[in-house]
């Protein structure tokens, strides 16, 4: 039986997303270019994901793998999904009609949409093939939407650039499909999974996973594969940026657990190692790299490499509390992301965008709802306690501790507190400097409602955090890890 | 109950009341609160003298908790024996009468309110030392009365000099009080207490305990003993640590009359009186005492002869005469070194008054050189130096001679070469004491006047309210050795005292005073007739004399003149090295050093690797390649090389 | 030697993707060089894919290779549309010169 | 009826109740602001009034916690909203609750710009410090002991002196720093007993050498807190470059939290450690000493040497909590008090003449005791509670300190003694050429008198200061009964030591 | 024995050519040697058994992506290019960790451990039956992501290269008929000797 009820029910908000892709397709060829066709395609847009989102609550909560097993949803994968919409919708929302960096164009929309149904069918991938098309499912949009400025060097440079490298990770992590496909004879995860368990995990296959980890590391832009990160958040125009800094890594992150914990958790020693260095690297560059950058952009891309050092620090526990650890991290990154870019967004002189870290100063005596939520922000991202990344970094270094490794714990510590050299010094500017030349005032509502909203949680985070953390720790425990270690 | 109470809080009242008045500009209801305060207390203190010392009702009142904390208890109780009861009467007469004379010495000055309210405050802060039950409550009135003297010191803040000079005395004393807080430690370690009756019941049981003190092995009760005499050291200018109370002449004179000779700076001699029971049993930390006091006693009157201020001459004449009372009590005379505490604070009260007479005669003028010739003008003030003088110099049957005699009396009889050299250095003083006494006898009131016609024309005898409680302190320097002979060191000694004083049978120098040989009792005289005759002959007949002496002793003359450089070796050694420190602990050390190294050169260094890492980040699209690469080739050599185990 | 095994596939597939990779990074002409040296690691991965697919019996590696071909098309496209919009801002495809943010 | 009220929450949270009517008492005219101050200064009054509820529903012969609140806040985690006081945290409590409208009060005309924005920050620190001293939960603990740092970086760095920025970083870096190793060792104790909870955590049994690192990591945090030599660097710039009212927080309370960390954590849970680490602690405790008391003396700036004496002070406290013997630890805690009171009347007392002169040079002054004569007393008395005179808190603290310190070792009581007297050398030195001397320059001469404002801030510290140094029982009854059991409980750990030894 | 010698010539042309991909200086030729490559590779399928994606490799990337190579190649007109002096310096590097990585994969390969052993395909079906029986059941997911792929590819280069330029000439058909006769003419009377003068 090749389609049963099942075959819909638990790919649902997948098929809204592509329905919705392609009904735009054919809005953008259609309509013209005015302003209310635009205004009608991000609405649209906003429909669709709001209907993702909604479908999420009808999916079955029980693991299914539909489509021969090359698609599977449990709980766990239900709730990235959840994030990643909740995040692609801000990103879609917070574009504001009149950014011309090439994203008013109808297409754009197009393109995220089909960005965000590849971060879902990566998210739900359940054989390495679907595992590779869903990656590029994800990847090829991002990779148009980051030269989408076409008239901008900066654009096409950090488009380039991110197709360049983003090929290469892809064939090295094809690549290191192909060996594990090769040395256990099967795609399929579940397949690969129990061959593992039953067979002496050959050399083969971990250079495989070696070399997939390797791919993978480089879409969470986890060090030493980061180096595209600053580049392209700074080249690309600031929405396309927002979108990569919030909603890509989650998908990512959550291949890299599924293959992980799911995949491969009979090696469980083998991708530790490999993940406890890609996560000391990932920390140390992204503390040690933002400090001297001018560019606001570029520096919450090294803040973004630093995050993603901590989500991997919980990963590289190998434990369903590290995996409860990645899914509270990332659910208050992306909050904190989505906020303080739709602060960025705002940032605008003379009616066109800035986003140097100087633009910021005296932020806080013409715009102080703005500046009160950068600062809230950066104070989070800092780990600054009561905030929402405080706890997510208690939990992922918690299970970090738990796991025997303390070493990656005070590593963590030690250079959030570098990071936190370069989050203060934006509060610096905003609050300890004077007003050099003030941004224009006025805020388009949208980017408001996302701030609030964000702001909301990043503050209150310690009232959620409690049924979160029972949450996910229940969601966790679809891994098939407890007790191994 | 209350009454004994009184004794000690009345003056804490007047002081709050003047105190208040004081920020008012209230000077003469200031003065009246606290003179009425204060000379109650005296009456009380008349009345409790007789019930406690000669009717023998020792008794304690607890007043309040204070500091508990476990073992370690101190409450508010004040303790009334023979001991405190003599102080009692001597602090509150010699105060009632300063307070007396502060008014008219201070009428001028615009704050004599908080001149008295400072006044007041020491006597309570004096009378809580002397009545303490416990060493920490006596450390409280030990720092009190230093407090107060550092603000009476200070009281004309204006003058340099003035807030200089209570800044060291209030250091100087504090480096003893490191001393004596030491020492409360010690017997706290030692007795598990600080109570007086449970370190004195117990003393003897720790006659052979050794303690580690600073990591050397010492005999337990010697520690604590020399401890506690640092502090007295301190609080009573004994040598090392004198060299604040010359200085301390900055302060109005009641000040010096009050504080700097009859109270305060006697606390030291009292405190050892006060801890007998337990020095008893050091013999070595009795010798040091004896050799300090000793050494002090003629130290002091060496500076004394070449000093040209009037004060001056007095305050080392105080210090001298400490040093007396000390190694008298080093030799175990304690009622010896009581006796002339008592005496000397009459007649020196007596005479700081009188020369404060003179000064303000002379409108604050204080150098002998330019005075002379005053005592047609001002007999009264003339006729109390005399007596005051004569009491100092130890003439017969004015008080001084009493209990100097008896001093070096037990000295010569406590048969021990540390006596033995007491002696002798006492009588060499006894001559020195008499000489300078006359000497500013005779530069002050006979001879051509030195100063301007115009301040001579001016000179005038003080107010009556100056004169008359010279009179009091009169009567007692001259009769108050005769008085109190009998009782204090006399054949109603043993009784008089009870338990105040604790004396070992084996330390008999205070009985066997009475039966040394006549020519000891009589040397001492006769060295001080010659001092007066020396003194007459060199001022007064041929004053050529000291100008010649002083060429002839050049060398010596400029070490008295000097104060034996005191101050100057301490400035270089302690003032300004340490000044010299702080600056280079604070521009090498802490920003040399703890912060170049911590903060910022941290910084710094997180700054240096950041800029590095930029610089990586070259933006050439291979060099981000080959990283990723390396980073796969990495990974791949660390699993082949079996991931560091 | 003669008998020819899977090693010596996957021998020829390795040292194509490591003449990709190397040519990725080595290479400071221009980009349609490296566009090529990925199309190389990918012919490699497809070599991979089919050798082990061929040895096994199973028909899941030449599935993969063939979605692998297709995306390799796709991305070959826009790879080409971005370099082309890259070439019309810069002027050249020069290595070396793509370098205007760094740091 | 006092316990069915929920008082430390209420006290804990009140203050941000009362941001949340400033919040809404927007508008940016003087009258708003001028609302923004007084609804500041009533609700930390109140609060403080509250706080006093505390005080007065304690029981001093209960040894345990008391006002306990607990609720299921991360649930089945062992991490729960814990709140509760003993006799070491009560103080602490009170001394915020008090010191905060003093502060606001200190700040009411030398704060011009951004007074809301103060008001708020003040506030929210209020919280976080009564917070952490009641919180019985190390998660709430470390929440309310990082979360400090926000309004005080806010404070140093927005109202702060010219050289602003490098201390609100240096601050807040340091004490980052120290705070995020502590942060691994909770993470480990949880980990270990499955709970933060500070009253079961204290009676949990860690092995020897667990403690000895976890003790590290503890230190790492609170000696940067007290500020423990060497790590004191951080206090001077601080101080100097924070407003009045910053200062008189930053000393008089936040300085504490090191101190109670020690105390309500070190101790109980690291006993062998603590009693390992004591003679390290010393050492650099007495370098804190004599080395700060040095450096103070060759200060040139008013501020600066008054911090520079706190971090000597701290050196006391610290000596006291490691002699691990009754009076070493009540005195410690009674000098912290002690010392919160002084150094915030010393830092009012420098804020006060800062007002009039703005500058802090010690040079600038002299003869200031002839224009403000009250100044003079209430400077005079904090000089000398500072130096530790009988009659005043300052002594209390310190000779139990050094009577405790004794006990442990005679030349320990002997070098942190020698701070009696660099102390006093310091701080007269202070006083002689600020207060003393005749005034001369034109603009000390202007300088107006004690305003009733000035002196109601300065009164009740006064009293306060004298009153515990004549009258301590309150205060050592509190301590008394908590602090005995805590060095029962190490010396038993100092006699299982030696045993094994 | 066939096979043997068609596999080394296959694989060793399939290997030159890469290097002369990465190494030619003109970059016309790389894509030429590329094009070599592939068509060895399809050889090297071949020999495995796969014909259908032999077939495919050609008509896919032969014809279609080599020769999108080229056509970027010709337009763009990209000069031939000078090895740098970087080249050289990075060579040893390079060279080292290329070599490095070799060796490491190498290692695995002739580790014989798990080595899946070679089976029996004849399954009776040829190559392309087999692949179109999964294709589109088994697989129909894939290939719908894979339809998905393309229209992204599609509108990613069209986004991208498509571009108004203003000074081109171009048709409107909607402009040509909406125009009207005052939109274009206007009638004016000039006066003698003064001429048209411009509002």
């Amino acid at each position: 039986m090749l389609f049963t009820q099942i075959t819909f029910q638990a790919a649902l908000p997948e098929y809204i997303l592509a329905l919705t892709a392609l009904g735009l397709v054919l809005m953008a060829a259609f309509s013209g270019s005015t302003n209310s066709a635009k205004r009608f395609i991000k609405l649209t847009a906003l429909v669709g994901y709001l209907l993702a989102f909604a479908s999420i609550f009808v999916l079955p909560s029980e693991s299914h793998s539909i489509y021969f097993g090359l698609f599977r949803i449990n709980n766990f994968l239900i709730y990235m999904k959840a994030i990643v919409l909740i995040g692609a919708f801000f990103a879609c929302w917070m574009v504001t009609s009149d950014w011309a960096d090439g994203v008013e164009k109808p297409e754009y929309q197009v393109l995220i949409m089909l960005a965000t149904l590849g971060m879902l069918l990566m998210i739900s991938a359940n054989d390495l093939i679907s595992l590779y098309m869903g990656l590029e499912l994800q990847s090829l949009p991002l990779y148009v939407i980051a030269a989408m400025h076409t008239r901008s060097l900066k654009s096409s440079e950090a488009g380039l650039k991110y197709f360049l490298l983003g090929a290469l990770s892809s064939g090295m992590l094809l690549y290191g499909a192909s060996l594990v496909y090769g040395y256990t004879g099967f795609t399929r995860f579940d397949d690969i999974s129990s061959f593992i368990s039953q067979n002496v995990a050959s050399s083969g296959i971990i250079v495989g996973v070696v070399f997939m980890l390797s791919g993978l590391a480089f879409k969470i832009s986890a060090a030493p594969f980061h180096m595209w990160t600053p580049d392209v958040y700074e080249g690309a125009p600031t929405p396309v940026t927002a979108l990569f800094a919030i909603t890509p890594k989650v998908a990512a992150i959550t291949l890299l657990m599924n293959v992980t914990y799911f995949v491969f958790s009979d090696i469980r020693f083998e991708w530790m190692q490999v993940i406890i260095a890609l996560s000391v690297a990932s920390m140390i560059i992204g503390a040690f790299g933002a400090i001297m950058q001018k560019d606001l952009k570029r520096m919450m891309a090294y803040s973004s490499i630093a995050h993603m050092g901590y989500a991997l620090a919980g990963l590289a526990s190998g434990t369903h509390q590290g995996a409860a650890g990645v899914m509270i991290y990332l659910t208050t990154y992306v909050f904190m992301s989505a906020g303080a870019f739709s602060i960025i967004l705002m940032m605008r002189r003379d009616g066109l965008p800035v986003q140097k870290l100087s633009d910021l100063s005296g932020l806080s005596s013409t715009h102080p709802y703005w500046s009160f939520g950068l600062m809230i922000f950066m104070f989070s991202m800092a780990g600054i306690p009561p905030l929402a990344g405080f706890f997510a970094k208690w939990y992922v270094f918690l299970a970090a501790v738990n796991s025997g490794l303390i070493p990656l714990a005070i590593i963590g510590v030690l250079t959030s507190v570098v990071g936190a050299f370069y989050y203060l010094r934006i509060i610096k500017l905003m609050y300890f400097e004077d007003v050099d030349q003030p941004l224009d005032e006025g805020a388009p509502t949208e980017n408001v409602i996302i701030l609030s909203l964000s702001i909301i949680v990043t503050v209150l985070f310690l009232f959620i955090i409690g049924p979160l953390r029972e949450w996910s720790h229940g969601i966790s425990q679809t891994f098939p890890v407890s007790g191994m270690l | 109950m209350i009454l004994y109470q009184a004794i000690i809080f009345l003056p804490l009242i007047g002081a709050a009341f003047a105190g208040v008045l004081s920020l008012r500009q209230q000077h003469v209801p200031a003065e009246i609160i606290s003179v009425v305060c204060i000379c109650l207390s005296f009456l009380l203190s008349c009345f409790a003298f007789y019930d406690i010392a000669i009717t023998h009702n020792q008794l304690t009142i607890t007043i309040a908790r204070w500091i508990d904390s476990a073992n370690f208890v101190a409450n508010w109780s004040l303790r009334f024996d023979t001991l405190t009861a003599v102080m009692l009467i001597v602090v509150t007469s010699v105060s009632s009468c300063v307070h007396i004379y502060s008014i008219g010495y201070m009428h001028n000055d615009n704050a004599r309110a908080r001149f008295m309210a400072y006044l007041s405050l020491f006597t309570f802060a004096m009378l809580m030392l002397v009545t303490a039950d416990n060493l920490l409550q006596l450390f409280f009135g030990w720092e009190g009365v230093g407090v107060a003297s550092y603000l009476l010191i200070g009281f004309w803040y204006h003058k340099p000099s003035a807030h200089k000079a209570a800044m060291k005395a209030f250091v100087v004393n504090r480096v003893g009080d490191f001393g004596f807080a030491l020492g409360i430690f010690v017997i706290f370690y030692l007795f598990g207490s600080i109570q007086f009756d449970d370190i004195f019941s117990d003393a003897f049981m720790y006659k052979g305990t050794k303690i580690l003190f600073l990591g050397v092995e010492m005999p337990a009760l010697e520690v604590a003993a020399i401890l506690l005499f640092i502090g007295a050291m301190g609080k009573s200018a004994q040598l090392g640590l004198h060299t604040w109370l010359p200085d301390a002449m900055e302060g109005p004179t009641p000040v010096s009359a009050l504080i700097h000779a009859a109270t305060m700076v006697t606390a030291g001699v009292f405190l050892v009186c006060r801890m007998s029971p337990l020095i008893e049993y050091a013999p070595i930390a009795l010798d040091i005492i004896t050799v300090v006091g000793a050494l002090t006693a003629i130290f002091a009157a060496t500076i004394g002869m070449t000093q040209f201020d009037i004060k001056r001459v007095i305050a080392y004449s105080t210090c001298s005469q400490l040093g007396y009372m000390f190694f008298a009590a080093g030799v175990s005379a304690y009622p010896a070194a009581m006796f002339h505490l008592t005496t000397h604070a009459f007649f020196k009260a007596l005479l700081f008054l009188g020369a404060g007479s003179v000064i303000h005669a002379l409108s604050d003028e204080q150098d002998l050189r330019l005075m002379g010739g005053l005592w047609k003008k001002i007999p009264l003030t003339y006729s109390l130096m005399w007596i005051g003088s004569l009491a100092l110099a130890g003439f017969p049957f004015f008080s001084g001679y009493y209990s100097k005699d008896m001093i070096l009396e037990a000295a010569w009889a406590s048969q021990s070469y540390i006596g033995q050299m007491a002696f002798w250095l006492g009588c060499v003083a006894a001559l020195l004491t008499a000489f300078y006494s006359w000497r500013l006898l005779i530069m002050a009131f006979h001879g051509k006047p030195r100063c301007s016609t115009e301040v001579f024309e001016h000179v005038h005898e003080s107010p009556p309210i100056m004169i008359l409680p010279l009179i009091p302190l009169a009567i007692g320097a001259i009769f108050a050795g005769w008085f109190g002979y009998q009782l204090f060191v006399g054949y109603d000694m043993v009784y008089f005292w009870g338990d105040a004083l604790f004396i070992l049978p084996e330390h008999r120098a205070m009985e066997d005073a009475h039966h040394v040989p006549d020519w000891v009792k009589r040397l001492p005289v006769w060295l001080a007739a010659s001092g007066v005759g020396v003194a007459v002959i060199a001022y007064a007949v041929l004053p050529a004399i000291p100008a010649m002496m002083i060429s002839f002793l050049r060398p010596l003359h400029k070490l008295f003149y000097n104060k034996w450089f005191f101050d100057e070796l301490y400035d270089i050694l302690f003032v300004r090295s340490f000044v010299n420190f702080g600056k280079i602990l604070w521009v090498r050390g802490d920003q040399g050093t703890i912060d170049a190294f911590g903060p910022d050169g941290m910084s710094e260094l997180v700054l240096r690797g950041s800029d590095k890492l930029s610089k990586l980040q070259s933006g050439y699209v291979y060099h981000y390649a080959f990283a990723m690469i390396i980073g796969v080739v990495t990974l791949l050599s660390w699993y082949f090389s079996g991931f560091m185990g | 030697m003669l008998e020819i095994s899977l090693s010596h596939y996957l021998t020829v597939s390795a040292i194509l993707f490591v003449f990709g990779v190397f040519g990725i990074f080595i290479n400071r002409k221009n980009v349609i060089t490296i566009l090529m040296s990925i199309e190389l690691i990918l012919l490699s991965v497809n070599i991979n894919l089919v050798a082990f697919s061929s040895f096994s019996g199973t028909l899941s590696g030449q599935i993969f290779s063939l979605f692998v071909l297709t995306v390799a098309a796709a991305e070959a496209a826009i790879g080409l549309a971005i370099l082309v919009i890259y070439f019309r801002n810069r002027g050249s495809i020069a290595v070396e010169d793509l370098n205007v943010m760094k740091g | 009826m006092l316990s069915s009220w929920p008082i430390l929450s209420i006290v804990t949270f009140l203050p941000l109740l009362g941001v949340l009517f400033i919040l809404l008492a927007s508008g940016k005219n003087k009258s708003s602001e001028h609302n923004c101050k007084m609804l500041a200064i009533w609700v930390s009054s109140f609060t403080f009034v509250v706080s006093l509820l505390l005080y007065l529903g304690f029981d001093n012969s209960i040894v345990g916690y008391q006002f306990e609140e607990q609720f299921e806040w991360i649930s089945g985690s062992g991490i729960s909203y814990h709140l509760g006081v003993d006799g070491i945290s009560m103080p602490f409590i009170l001394l915020s609750t008090f010191l905060t409208p003093l502060s606001i009060l200190a700040s009411w005309y030398s704060i011009k710009q951004r007074i809301r924005e103060f008001m708020i920050a003040f506030l929210v620190l209020e919280t976080m410090m009564v917070g952490m001293f009641a919180s019985l939960d190390m998660m709430m603990f470390y929440l309310f002991f990082e979360g400090v740092l926000i309004p005080m970086f806010l404070i140093i760095g927005i109202w702060g002196g010219p050289r602003r920025v490098y201390a609100a970083f240096k601050f807040f870096l340091f004490t980052l720093a120290g705070s995020v190793l502590m942060l691994v060792c909770i993470m480990f104790m949880y980990l270990k007993a499955g709970t933060t909870d500070i009253p079961i955590l204290s009676k949990f049994n860690l092995l020897p050498e667990y403690q000895f690192w976890l003790f590290i990591g503890f230190f790492a945090s609170f000696a940067v807190k007290v500020p423990m030599w060497p790590v004191h660097t951080w206090l001077p710039d601080a101080h100097v470059e924070a407003p009045t009212a910053g200062s008189m927080i930053l000393a008089g309370v936040l300085l504490k939290m090191g101190g109670y960390g020690f105390i309500r954590f070190s101790l109980p849970m690291f006993p062998d450690a603590s009693v390992y680490f004591a003679p390290f602690i010393f050492t650099l405790s007495v370098i804190a000493i004599i080395y700060t008391s040095f450096v103070a003396l060759a200060q040139t700036d008013m501020k600066k040497l008054i911090a520079y004496s706190s971090v000597a002070h701290m050196g006391f406290v610290t000596i006291g909590i490691f002699t691990l013997n009754q009076q070493g630890i009540t005195g410690a805690m009674f000098q912290m008090i002690s010392h919160g009171l002084i150094s915030a009347a010393l830092f009012f007392c420098v804020g006060i003449v800062y007002d009039r002169l703005h500058t802090r040079e010690i040079d600038a002054y002299g003869g200031v005791a002839d224009i403000m004569p009250n100044y003079a007393v209430f400077f005079m008395i904090m000089m000398l509670a500072s130096v530790g005179l009988p009659g005043t808190s300052g002594f209390v603290g310190e000779i139990l300190v050094l009577v405790g310190a004794y006990k442990s070792s005679s030349s320990l009581a002997f070098f942190a003694a020698t701070g009696l007297v660099l102390g006093a050398t310091y701080m007269l030195w202070l006083y002689r050429r600020v207060v003393f001397g005749r005034a001369e320059k034109s603009e000390i001469m202007r300088m107006p008198v004690l305003n009733n404002r000035e002196i109601g801030i300065l009164l009740p510290l006064t009293i306060f200061v004298i009153w515990f140094g004549i009258f301590p029982a309150p205060l050592l009854d509190v301590l008394n009964p908590v602090v005995a059991l805590l060095s029962e409980t190490v010396s038993n750990a100092q006699i299982a030591t030696a045993s094994l030894e | 024995m066939i096979e043997t010698i068609f596999f080394y010539l296959f694989a060793s042309v399939t290997c030159l050519a890469g290097l002369m991909v990465i190494s030619s200086r003109n970059p016309v030729h790389s894509v030429l040697f590329l094009i070599l490559s592939f068509f060895n590779a399809a050889g090297l399928f071949i020999l495995l058994g796969a014909e259908f994606l032999a077939m495919l490799l050609v008509v896919v990337y032969v014809g279609a992506v080599a020769v999108l190579f080229l056509f970027v190649v010709m337009m763009l007109d990209i000069n031939f290019a000078e090895l740098r002096d970087g080249f050289q310096r990075y060579m040893p590097l390079g060279l080292g960790v290329g070599g490095l990585l070799l060796t490491e994969i190498l290692f695995v390969f002739f580790n014989r451990e798990n080595m899946p052993e070679r089976l029996d395909l004849t399954t009776g079906v040829s190559n392309t039956r087999a692949l179109g029986r999964v294709l589109y059941t088994d697989y129909i997911y894939l290939f719908q992501i894979a339809g998905l792929i393309l229209l992204v590819a599609m509108i990613g280069a069209i986004t991208l290269t498509l571009r108004k330029r203003e000074n081109v000439r171009k048709q409107s058909i909607k402009k040509q008929n909406e125009r009207k006769r005052e939109d274009t003419i206007e009638v004016v009377s000039v006066p003698t000797g003064v001429g048209i003068r411009k509002p």
